[in-house]
């Protein structure tokens, strides 16, 4: 059997918890609870796992406007994410981000990202600081089909091969941007190759598939460690909801969602999988699955209860390490 | 004093619009009078290359709706997200005979094409030697109360009115809103036009017919002899609610919305404060080198002799915009903090 | 003959008088009649020449900071330029844009730019408004190959792609940035690749033959006209001179530039191969030389009669087309 | 009064140093002090990857000149020219155990780069509930004087002070240069360096060993009671000129230099004006949202019963920079024009 049995446990509780997690969100956001507006990953759960699951909490990730499930997947605590995006004082980032802006430096999360493209540049960084004192960290960014147009993305391709730094540029191409899709938006035929041109190993990997993830991200992390520099990978998934909870989603065809959420479930094939191939058994997951449901409750009745901030003593806190 | 609430009125039908709807109506008028005006920006139809509806948002905040189907895909023009060469495309496009109107949904995104704003469009026409004209407005959704958290809530207006070669639209109803956004339009220089996000749905009667409004003059919309209130953009309705509450107390508060802020109608502001003698500026832009400190330095300079109290600036604090509702709502000014800095002039 | 005689001494003239122009701002500069800090494109011409040529002043380009080239290329008129480049009221823009700063919209040239990677957007731009009013006018922006980095440059790649634009994007690849060498900063394998893989034809030229980047440029501006999109040129070359004038050039190799101007001439290749082919005399050239200098000692005598702008007038002035 | 000219007096040798040479000193002790300081830049070193000498450059103004053969290119780092990935990995190395200086070249190119900056980096501490640290200083030239054009000369120190999350340092000598840079390495906050690229041959006695300067404490290199002129950086030079001058006539000026305009020592501007009642600012960005805007109205507000005239701003005046010398002399505020609009004060 090629991977361990508790590996993939602990590979279906992280999917099944994101998948638990933004189904939650929407819930929450239209009863209210929620504010501002928040974007759901549910469907793209396996990319985040994959690129993840192998990592340390000493290993930097960047993430997007659509974090939740990266959040998760690097092991920020469900609980803090939803107090931070219910904007409590004792979120993760004490209700002064919310959604877009989770950050949990302790577990190597440097950030969600409101602005796209933002974060692969400062993965960059994050990899420059790993391979400068010499330690075997890397840094993986996320980028969607969408933010592989913006400029600091593509600056920050050729950076990281110009410095050969320890970066797996991670693209989730879920075939929209808001609105937009991919199709029109990248005039390139194929990401993959547009990445590859600039002087990396570039793959495209079918991202509703965990195991194909998994393999692919394993050898882009193994080479950023051994220093032989930057990987980028282009995983195409679904977005089972609109760009923001509560999105009209009118440009999708009909029953495109349906159809997805039926025949491209990420979820629904690691389960086949590992119960054709008898890596796991029903109950392992059905038991996971109760726990899960647990851990999620418990989070949005720790949210819905948490204090709220004080503008007094928070609001001007907290601008500069030193005045 | 006795000056006109709005300066130019105008001839036939009026309906109750909001400023979403005023600004649409401005855009397609203008589209249907000129061939080179065109719309550019991400989403401003929305739907591309997609298999569902076509103009499936018409902006996200839906203010460029029924557009596109009306002018077609030529005119406007849905972009990837790519700033920088959305603002050069545009700029290049005003120096090639067209009237781009482009959109950033949320203005802080200058942070990612801001070369191509201040650097570039703002600099051609004096670099030049005065042989270019760049005919462009720039879009984009200002201010806090979203809960959208500090990356998308930024006022920065003081960081256009800092640069020469830009003018700043920051209209605060829907009537300005439509006349001001005919007039960047047929404008020859690069115009920034902020729309506060949380006045989408604010109504006033509009006129149906095209009109513009022109720059550098500034409304009053409150009048009064004993504390002048310069406010921009949203902040010029909590001004207005805090003038409304004084007034019961028998406090008159000469309320001036400069509507443009580059150019701006400094004179109205001395002409005020030439009569009351108390400034109070209210700007939702952090307080360091705001636009609040630009006017009090006007006024400090030109208007000293006139000024019988310190002059008041009520700003935003000196932090990136909070994400929890609690401390959004304190970081915003209010009307409690507007009216209490009216009474310290007063007592000052 | 493939090409007419009339053309080729047209395209001589104008090479020459670039070579010619540029030589004396470095004597200029020298003597001091040069304000500021001049980028000489002497040894580039060759791809100047072969991208203009063909262009009417309706058709549009946008330049860099090494800019003379492209101006007298397109037609500018160098006593014009000479006179901004002193910084005189009676310059192509009034003294007050200077070398970094040249533009003639008469000419169909939009402007020099200071910003590296600043061209390429606006020129995308100029495309759009031909295509927009439906005339078959087309845009080329210059960059190189140390701005081929900057994200702008990269973003307006893709947009040209998805809008379809009449837009030929020329890379003057002179192997330097400053004082990096292409090598070092393009992490790409080649640059014309990663310009493809981006969705539009392209190709790389030796810059200093004439004819090879003329029949690049010939197709492309063809496509462009016949609203086939956008073509890259990666157009080889050599800078004969600093990165700006008075660079001491440490970073160069023992003799290279000294090798380069004996070995890698574009002027001298245009000269062999016209003589060669027998398409023009030695006589013909030598007429035109003699006119060129006379056209640039006048140039000079110009710039240095010329009225200096008076502040009290010209400071204010011209920064809005409306007050 | 009597205030120190310098706050922080240095035992130990002295000699006579450049404001580049300075800098060089202070980048150079902080990186042999501390292994997690590097630099990055486009040739910070120069000659990557070429066939001739490394360092050929040392930055263009060879400010960082010898620090690559002393520390490798490991730590003195050439990039591409790709100003947001610069700052975005300058940013990124902050948050993972660095000390980042990085240096923009312009200060101008900020518009290529601005949002790793004013929406990133200044952000992160505050968005994510003080949880962060980015330890990081932008090097930047700016100023006009060097005839390198509109797009190479401005100041912008306005658009930086704006912004919460940043502190902002504006030297105007070279001792202060390298206490100032000293402090900003070791500060745990995103710092911008400004250093103004006509004074980098400007030179005055400078202690050898390592001294930091605190931020927010303003230094005062002439004292008198008749008139306040608050300049920075270059302009802190003519303002002494100017002072000087006016001394003959007995005109006795209190000139003070902020050193960091944010945070700012307002006190000090507050109690000098106390004194003199009367003030000048002199600032080198155009007017509008000016540096010289916010301290006239920080006075203005908190300081208004003490002055006993209207504050003068001096500064450049609303027009990008102009290339022609004469032009771009008469785009800089003059002494001649600070010594009027000292008069001015003392008249009105
Ligand atoms: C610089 C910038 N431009 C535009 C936006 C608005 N915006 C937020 S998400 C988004 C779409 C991103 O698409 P993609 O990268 O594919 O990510 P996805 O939403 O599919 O996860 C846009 C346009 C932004 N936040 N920042
Ligand atoms: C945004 C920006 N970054 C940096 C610079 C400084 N700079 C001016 S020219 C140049 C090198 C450009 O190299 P390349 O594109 O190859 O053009 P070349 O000088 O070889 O003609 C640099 C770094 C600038 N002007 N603008
Ligand atoms: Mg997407
Ligand atoms: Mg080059």
């Amino acid at each position: 059997m090629p991977y361990q049995t508790d590996f993939l446990l602990r590979v279906y509780r992280v999917m099944k918890t994101i998948r638990e997690f933004e189904e939650r969100c929407i819930k929450e956001f239209e009863a209210g609870t929620i504010p501002g507006f928040v974007h759901a990953s549910n469907g793209q759960e396996a990319v985040a796992v994959a690129a993840c699951i192998d990592l340390s909490d000493k290993d930097i990730i960047g993430s997007t406007h659509r974090g939740h499930g990266h959040c998760i997947a690097k092991g920020c605590d469900v609980s803090g994410m939803m107090q931070e995006i219910m904007g409590r004082a004792t979120g993760l980032c004490k209700g002064k981000g919310g959604s877009m802006h989770i950050a949990d430096f302790d577990k190597g999360m440097i950030g969600a990202n409101a602005i796209v493209g933002g974060g692969p540049p400062l993965c960059n960084g994050a990899a420059l600081g790993a391979k400068t004192r010499g330690t075997k960290d890397i840094a993986l960014s996320f980028s969607g089909d969408g933010s592989a147009n913006q400029g600091t993305v593509l600056e920050a391709l050729n950076l990281a091969v110009v410095l050969k730094l320890p970066h797996v540029f991670m693209f989730e191409n879920n075939g929209y941007a808001e609105g937009t899709s991919a199709n029109y938006a990248l005039g390139c035929d194929s990401l993959a190759e547009r990445n590859r041109s600039f002087g990396m190993p570039s793959v495209c990997v079918d991202g509703n598939d965990f195991f194909a993830v998994y393999e692919a991200c394993k050898e882009a992390i193994a080479r950023a460690r051994n220093g032989e520099g930057p990987t980028a990978i282009e995983a195409t998934t679904v977005r089972f909801d609109g760009h923001f909870i509560g999105d009209p989603q009118l440009y999708r065809g009909d029953g495109e969602v349906k159809a997805a959420r039926k025949e491209q479930d990420c979820l629904q094939f690691f389960q086949a999988r590992v119960l054709k191939e008898k890596w796991l058994s029903q109950e392992q997951m059905d038991t996971i699955d109760a726990e899960v449901m647990e851990l999620i409750e418990q989070a949005v009745q720790d949210g819905l209860s948490a204090p709220k901030p004080n503008p007094a003593t928070d609001l001007l806190a907290d601008v500069y390490c030193t005045y | 004093m006795n000056k006109p609430a709005i300066i130019t009125p105008v001839a036939g039908s009026t309906s109750v619009k909001t400023y979403r709807e005023a600004i649409n109506d401005a855009l397609r008028q203008e589209m249907r009078r000129d061939p080179n005006v065109i719309i550019m920006g991400e989403e401003v139809s929305g739907g591309a290359g997609c298999p569902g509806q076509d103009d499936a948002y018409g902006g996200v905040f839906g203010v460029t709706k029924g557009l596109m189907p009306e002018f077609g895909r030529e005119r406007v023009i849905d972009t990837p997200i790519s700033e920088s060469a959305i603002i050069g495309a545009a700029a290049g496009a005003a120096n090639n005979g067209l009237r781009p109107v482009v959109e950033l949904m949320f203005f802080d995104f200058i942070g990612v094409c801001f070369d191509q704003i201040f650097n570039q469009a703002a600099k051609f026409r004096y670099m030049f030697g005065g042989k270019s004209r760049t005919p462009m407005v720039i879009r984009g959704t200002v201010g806090a109360g979203w809960r959208a958290g500090a990356q998308h809530s930024n006022m920065l207006h003081p960081v256009v009115t800092h640069m020469p070669g830009l003018k700043v639209v920051m209209p605060s109803n829907a009537y300005d809103a439509k006349g001001l956004m005919i007039e960047a339009i047929r404008d020859d220089d690069p115009v920034i036009f902020l729309e506060h996000k949380i006045m989408y749905d604010n109504k006033c009667e509009v006129p149906d017919e095209s009109y513009s409004i022109p720059f550098g003059e500034a409304a009053f919309p409150r009048q009064g002899n004993d504390v002048t209130i310069v406010a921009m953009s949203n902040m010029v309705n909590r001004a207005i609610e805090a003038a409304d509450q004084l007034a019961k107390e028998g406090i008159e508060c000469d309320v001036i919305d400069p509507r443009t802020v580059s150019p701006l109608d400094d004179e109205a502001i001395l002409e005020s404060v030439e009569v009351t003698g108390r400034l109070v500026i209210v700007d939702e832009a952090h307080e360091r080198c705001s636009l609040a400190a630009d006017i009090s330095s006007i006024v400090a300079e030109k208007g000293f002799h006139s000024l019988k109290a310190p002059i008041r600036k009520v700003t935003a604090p000196h932090t990136p915009v909070p994400f929890a509702p609690e401390l959004e709502d304190a970081y915003v000014p209010s009307v409690e903090k507007i009216i209490a800095a009216v009474r310290d002039v007063l007592e000052a």
